[in-house]
């Protein structure tokens, strides 16, 4: 079968490597079983394959699968026909982000998060919890509170972040990366 | 053996704990670590979710820099760190086209990488595979006797590709605290998730999850929960108030690592391990451990019935 | 003739009972290849003498494929480790009339792997058409007869 | 010379690929082609004819057939030949199916291909020579290796046909895996009942040699006439004085778990007959296990025996017999369950294997046919049985093992028997009963109540969430025909472990000159044509070993491979391959080169003329000699060097032509 290269079927497999694998999927449902966020996925990532196959694109993309995804690899260790499952799951973050159809503010998360690497060089947890937090979730930050208060009393959050030195040379790098990214 | 070290990011602040006895016990095994020199942060899961190429890159930098400083080997205590670098040196190798396209990225910085010149291993693993286990329970002056110990690999050991440990139920830190003196239960939610950044995107998910893992450990009558990656620890430990007042439950069990459980064992001093960093307080547990005096394990007796059971696969000894 | 549209010729001497009928495989399985591989069945690998690859080289063709059964699956035994034994043999030859060792593929193929088939044709193919075509460098030897 | 060539177009096979017009008038104008011609279907009566009257007609003195894979149809088109009085060596194919048409989507490629390997095979057909088949005569007597349902089957058709078997088998007893099952689907006949019989026809036959405990070490020779070295293992039992009383075994106090027949969930004593019904009904000494063989101490059954039986110097013996045909029926190993850990095989007690329960469910068995726990006494309430078990599955073994299905079926219909008011649950990702009745079977199991979970299982746990699941067995999977998680808690779980090759099949392989696909089960001359013969002739091969399948298809592939072997029997002699080496005595400077080449030592040093000779009936063919002479002083019929030559450049020279560079 052609695939229309701009479905999201079409990205995952010339765009994604291992990606082509999704064609073999059996529909058999070790993703769904085996994953810790299926209970609270609008779709198991197994459905979400079978209506990736059929075509129905902005239903895939509004979807709040992938951003439930953690990451955990479970999916992709047990699949039966070695489907890179977590890969995909990113690469569905990536094109809702591109396609402005995404749900859940787990897109700031990350891009607060990047952000911080892009400017430091390094993770800033505390400023990650702070901008996040006041900026999506007032009441849950608040909820945070007394934790963050615990931590800092602990010596377990730094109020300022680290800086590595080349940050420029990381710039340069991220930078060129993003290009040839951006070239295909 | 000298290896490269990347601490991870969580090492200054939340983690601190476990960097610190992670140097500590390297030191007590012999094993030399070198920090590599201005690393950066390996993404965690966020990068690869917006843009992967720059997130290849992105870790990639931290690989080149070991190279750069002659070692062929890089240790990270941190598992998410440690999959990142494993998987990217690995794909690079995989496949041509990103390893060109990660190379011409690093060429920006004045850097290259060649796949397969720099291996990630956990510390976990470098410490039972290398040192072995039996090496550590052959140095330890204050077995942890007493204690009933609860693994928790949490997933990253062994995925995505299969690292030094069955992916579904790995046995090292099994041994290796066996080795220490501790009882140590089957417990079989040893490698599942964690729930990751869910704690913080999507809270009530998170929480389940955790309930889940905390619960079978204190039915295992856990007197602490042992961990390999910051990030297990953190949920588990940091979360565990918010998970009482939303379930309703009252666990107060211990998160702590295993290089602390280690450092114990191979007798320094309780108040070095910064245990006083985790919020379930471990006094409870490192009280019971000096109070204990080994005492044998009672044997359940088995009816004449019974029907034998299988043996694991390679002699292991889960069960 | 512009580089790109050269097509390398290439004679496979595949053994009869696995490399032939792992080509067969192949076709039963329609994994497709390049057509620049001309098979010719000889009974066993071992039957390959190295005069018969290099007037094969010498006929004009761009490569040789040598395909035998896997060690230790061989149907006569161990004919093919005679191969095996041959490869400096072929290539202490092959330097001295100046062909380069990569003209030459060599590889077990079980009856079982006709994908595996595809795949060397296509590699070996691959790698061929990034050299230089042979006509002329060697001079041909008499017909047989 | 008059050449005829013979394209054919396979219908569409080759002609919807390959301009077959262009290829035969190609060839039409080739040196010393008389007749070109095409046809639909070459293999076919009419197209045979076609050959055989042209040559008649012609006075055609060689034939090129440019259509399938020799291994497909030469011997048909040899006959062709033959039957036209042409010698049937002065055939050649050219293979433009396989190996052009069915592999290129480019019609001109195909077609230059096929016209290359044509005009190679008409090169190749001008220096081909007569030969003569040699005839040798056949033994009649036959191997069959394995004693499971298809060893048995193919040794009972050969033997009630009046010819003499030997049948060697590894373990103690015949019978294989079905001995161990308790009733086979679809029918629900008990497997004992059907099979008993059977096995004790085996053991009294006149015309069976049955050796059990017994290996195949080695095999030489060839169709017609194979040497087999067998090894005999010492059972340490006299078979002349034992009665098969099982006094011995009822007073040996050594106990160990028998892995093998009771599939780990039973015990055995170190002196044992594997089953009650077991044929011979000689029991074996376990060496390994005898406390008199490792400590040196007891011997008890040898003070208990009623007629001084045991023997505990038994050595092993060393049988050389000499056959005509061998059958290989080895069968197959169930996969091993502990490597897939997340159903905790091994680890939660209560997660048993398809053969653990089948032992549970037999009466004879350890359990004596109750549905039991691990513990021997407390009956489950909830079951679920989980398919593919290590099938389908990339990373263990990607075929489906076909009876798996049917008997995780059949054991929800054996709860349901024995536990009314248990609740069966089978987790499945399809469900595939693709036999006579056998649909109809799993109708009769939607009716009983079974509740079937379209979902591969994800894991098997103990950690429970709710005071529900407290001590139960949690069955984790995705009810893909919901689109939800679910929990199942369950007491026991039967994983359906799929079959796989046997351990040692490759090695099995090498001793018969047979070979292994992909998976690692034998290797069948065609897939649909000749699936019981192997590449070597006069080797068969029958029911697992071949691949997964079911007790009626392994009994019909039994019977058949008996039918093939009776057939060359019946004939009486066989065509041995007519290439032979033959060295020229006048070039031959007796270096000796040849004789260290030759795989079966079939070539001899004539110390007096120092020079080299080639024994016919020994030598296979190989041609490794000739590439080992630098004298080129031997000769390998049929593919010399100037055949090879000639082929090789006749596809030289048409590409060249077709495709200029
Ligand atoms: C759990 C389970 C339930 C099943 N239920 C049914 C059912 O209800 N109905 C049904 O139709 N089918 C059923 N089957 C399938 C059935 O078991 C097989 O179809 C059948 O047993 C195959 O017989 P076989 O002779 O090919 O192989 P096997 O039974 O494996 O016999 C092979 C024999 O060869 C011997 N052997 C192996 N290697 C050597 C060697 N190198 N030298 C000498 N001897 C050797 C072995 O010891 C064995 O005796 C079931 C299978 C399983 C796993
Ligand atoms: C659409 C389709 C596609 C298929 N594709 C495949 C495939 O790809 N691969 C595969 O393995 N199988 C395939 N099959 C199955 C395959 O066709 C059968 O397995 C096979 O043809 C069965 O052969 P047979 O000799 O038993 O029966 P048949 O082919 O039916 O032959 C029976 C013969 O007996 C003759 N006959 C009938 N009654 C009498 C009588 N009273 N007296 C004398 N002669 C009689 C008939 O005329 C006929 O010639 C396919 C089947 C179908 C329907
Ligand atoms: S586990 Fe793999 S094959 Fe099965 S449904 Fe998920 S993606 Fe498809
Ligand atoms: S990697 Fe993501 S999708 Fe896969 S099991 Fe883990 S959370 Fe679920
Ligand atoms: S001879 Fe071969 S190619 Fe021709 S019709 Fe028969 S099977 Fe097909
Ligand atoms: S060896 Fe002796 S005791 Fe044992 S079965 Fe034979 S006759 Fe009976
Ligand atoms: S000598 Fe061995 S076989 Fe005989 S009774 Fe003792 S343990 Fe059993
Ligand atoms: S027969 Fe059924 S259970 Fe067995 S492998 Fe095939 S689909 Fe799975
Ligand atoms: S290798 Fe050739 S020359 Fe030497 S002994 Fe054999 S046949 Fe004679
Ligand atoms: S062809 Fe030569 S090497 Fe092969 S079996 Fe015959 S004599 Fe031996």
């Amino acid at each position: 079968m052609t695939l229309n290269p701009n479905s999201v079927y079409g990205r995952i497999i010339s765009e994604l490597h291992g990606g082509e694998k999704l064609r073999s999927c059996l529909q058999c449902g070790m993703c769904g079983g085996s994953c810790p966020s299926g209970p609270d996925m609008d779709h198991t990532p197994r459905k979400l394959f079978a209506m990736i196959a059929a075509g129905q694109d902005d239903e895939v993309l509004r979807s709040n699968t992938f951003w439930y995804c953690v990451s955990c690899y479970l999916c992709t260790v047990r699949c039966p026909q070695e489907i890179p499952i977590t890969d995909i799951m990113y690469h569905l973050k990536h094109q809702a982000i591109q396609a402005g159809l995404y749900t859940t503010d787990a897109v700031d998360f990350s891009e607060t998060f990047i952000g911080h690497v892009e400017n430091y060089g390094r993770a800033f947890e505390f400023g990650l919890a702070t901008q996040f937090y006041l900026a999506h979730h007032p009441l849950g930050g608040l909820k945070m509170g007394p934790m963050a208060l615990a931590m800092l009393s602990r010596g377990r959050l730094n109020l300022r972040p680290t800086r590595i030195k080349a940050v420029r040379q990381l710039r340069n790098i991220l930078n060129k990366a993003k290009e040839i990214g951006a070239r295909g | 053996m000298k290896y490269a070290y990347y601490p991870g990011c969580s090492a200054e602040s939340s983690a601190s704990a476990y960097d610190a006895t992670s140097q500590m016990v390297a030191a007590a095994l012999g094993l030399e670590l070198e920090e590599i020199k201005d690393w950066n942060c390996c993404g965690a899961t966020e990068y690869f979710s917006i843009d992967s190429l720059p997130a290849y890159a992105l870790v990639a930098r931290n690989l080149a820099l070991a190279g750069r400083q002659g070692t062929s080997e890089v240790i990270a205590p941190c598992s998410a760190c440690y999959v990142n670098l494993k998987k990217v040196d690995e794909r690079m190798g995989d496949y041509p086209q990103l390893n060109s396209d990660v190379n011409e990225a690093l060429a920006a910085g004045n850097l290259s990488y060649t796949p397969g010149s720099v291996r990630a291993r956990h510390l976990l693993d470098v410490i039972c595979n290398e040192v072995g286990c039996d090496a550590v329970s052959e140095k330890v002056v204050r077995p942890l006797a007493g204690l009933t110990l609860v693994p928790y690999y949490g997933c990253y050991i062994g995925r995505p590709e299969g690292g030094f440990d069955d992916v579904e139920n790995p046995q090292t830190l099994d041994r290796l605290l066996k080795g220490l003196g501790a009882t140590v239960p089957d417990y079989s939610l040893k490698s599942s998730c964690c729930g990751g950044h869910m704690t913080q995107i999507g809270t009530e998910v998170a929480l389940g999850i955790l309930r889940g893992l905390i619960d079978l450990a204190a039915k295992l009558g856990a007197d602490a929960m042992v961990v390999a990656c910051p990030m297990c620890q953190l949920n588990l430990d940091v979360y565990q108030n918010q998970l009482n007042s939303h379930f309703g439950t009252t666990y107060r069990m211990p998160i702590v690592y295993f290089t602390q459980m280690m450092a114990l064992a191979l007798g320094m001093e309780a108040a070095e391990l910064k245990f006083e960093e985790g919020l379930v307080p471990a006094g409870p547990m490192l009280e019971k451990w000096q109070a204990a005096e080994a005492s044998p394990q009672p044997r359940k007796k088995k009816s004449k019935k019974a029907l034998p059971m299988p043996e694991p696969l390679d002699g292991g000894d889960s069960g | 003739m512009p580089e790109d549209s050269y097509e390398p010729k290439i004679i496979g001497f595949l053994c009869n009972w696995c490399s032939y009928a792992g080509a067969d495989g192949a076709g039963m399985a329609r994994r497709k290849q390049p057509p620049n591989v001309k098979i010719i069945r000889v009974p066993c690998s071992g039957r390959v003498s190295p005069e018969l690859v290099l007037r094969t080289f010498m006929q004009g063709a761009d490569g040789v494929m040598v395909l035998g059964c896997h060690i230790g699956d061989c149907h006569y035994g161990n004919g093919n480790h005679r191969t095996a034994k041959r490869f400096p043999v072929y290539h202490r030859l092959m330097d001295y009339m100046g062909i380069e060792k990569e003209r030459l593929w060599v590889q077990w193929v079980s009856a079982s792997e006709g994908q595996l088939f595809a795949e060397a044709v296509t590699q070996f193919t691959e790698r061929l058409r990034q050299m230089p075509p042979m006509r002329g460098k060697l001079t041909t030897v008499p017909s047989p007869d | 010379m008059k050449i005829g060539v013979y394209t054919c177009h396979c219908g569409g096979n080759i002609a919807g690929t390959v301009d077959c017009e262009a290829v035969t008038e190609w060839a039409g104008r080739l040196d010393g082609v008389e007749v070109s011609r095409e046809y639909k279907f070459m293999c076919s009566s009419l197209g045979q004819e076609l050959i055989e009257e042209d040559i008649k007609e012609y006075g055609l003195d060689r034939v090129v057939v440019a259509s399938c894979s020799p291994h497909m149809h030469e011997p048909t088109f040899r006959n062709a030949c033959q039957r036209a009085g042409l010698n049937p060596y002065f055939l050649e194919m050219a293979n433009i199916r396989e190996h052009a048409s069915w592999v290129h989507k480019d019609r001109s490629e195909a077609t230059e291909k096929a016209m290359a390997l044509t005009a190679a095979s008409v090169a190749r057909v001008r220096y081909n020579e007569p030969l003569f088949a040699r005839l040798s005569p056949v033994n009649q007597n036959t191997l069959v290796v394995g004693g499971g349902v298809a060893g048995i089957q193919a040794a009972l058709e050969i033997a009630n046909a009046g010819y003499h078997v030997y049948l060697v088998e590894r373990e103690p007893s015949i019978g294989g895996h079905m001995a161990q099952l308790d009733k086979t689907f679809p029918t629900l006949d008990c497997s004992a009942c059907i099979l008993t019989p059977r096995m004790f026809e085996v053991g009294n036959h006149e015309n069976i040699t049955m050796l059990t405990y017994s290996e195949v070490e080695e095999v030489s020779g060839y169709i017609g006439n194979f040497e087999a070295r067998i090894r005999v293992r010492a059972r340490c039992i006299n078979q002349e004085l034992c009665t098969g009383c099982g006094v011995c075994e009822e007073k040996c106090p050594a106990k160990v778990v028998d892995t093998i027949f009771e599939a780990g969930l039973g015990r055995r004593k170190a002196v044992y007959r594997p089953f009650p019904q077991a044929v011979p009904k000689f029991p074996v000494i376990d060496q390994d296990n005898c406390i008199w063989f490792q400590k040196g101490k007891c011997r008890a059954c040898e003070k208990f025996c009623p007629t001084d039986a045991i023997d505990f110097e038994q050595d092993d013996r060393i049988l050389e017999i000499e056959v005509g045909n061998i059958i290989v029926a080895t069968g197959y190993d169930a996969f091993d369950a502990r490597r897939i850990s997340q159903y905790g095989y091994a680890r939660y007690p209560n997660v048993f294997t398809a053969l653990e329960f089948e032992r549970m469910t037999n009466a004879a068995g350890p359990t004596e046919g109750n549905v039991v726990l691990r513990d021997g006494e407390t009956q489950p309430d909830s079951i679920a049985i989980i398919h593919c078990v290590g099938s389908r599955d990339v990373r263990y073994r990607e075929h489906c093992s076909r009876v798996c299905c049917m008997y995780s079926l059949k054991f929800a219909h054996m709860v349901h028997e024995k536990l009314p008011n248990a609740t069966v649950y089978n987790f499945y990702i399809d469900i595939r009963t693709p036999g006579k009745d056998y649909e109809e079977f799993y109708h009769r199991l939607l009716e009983e109540g079974t509740v079937f979970i379209r979902g591969r299982a994800a894991s098997i746990t103990d950690a429970t969430l709710t005071p529900e699941e407290e001590g139960k067995l949690i069955v984790t999977a995705e009810d893909t025909l919901v689109g939800r998680q679910r929990r199942i808690p369950v007491d026991m779980a039967i994983l359906s472990t799929g079959l796989e090759p046997r351990h040692d099949s490759h090695e099995v392989a090498r001793i018969f000159s047979i070979s292994c696909s992909r998976e690692g089960f034998f290797k069948e001359r065609h897939p649909k044509l000749d699936p019981i013969a192997t590449m070597t002739d006069g080797v068969f091969i029958a029911g697992c070993a071949q691949g997964p399948r079911d007790i009626p298809d392994t009994v019909v592939q039994g019977a058949a491979a008996a039918a093939r072997v009776l057939s060359i029997i019946g004939k009486g002699e066989v065509e041995i391959e007519a290439a032979k080496a033959e060295v020229n005595d006048l070039t031959c400077v007796g270096c000796q080169m040849c004789i260290e080449s030759c795989p079966y030592s079939a070539i001899e040093h004539l110390e007096e003329r120092q020079k080299a000779r080639v024994i016919e009936a020994l030598c296979k063919g190989c041609g490794t000699c000739v590439a080992a002479c630098l004298s080129k002083s031997i000769t390998l019929y049929h593919f010399t060097d100037q055949q090879l030559v000639a082929q090789m450049r006749g596809a030289m020279d048409a590409l060249f032509e077709l495709v200029p560079a």
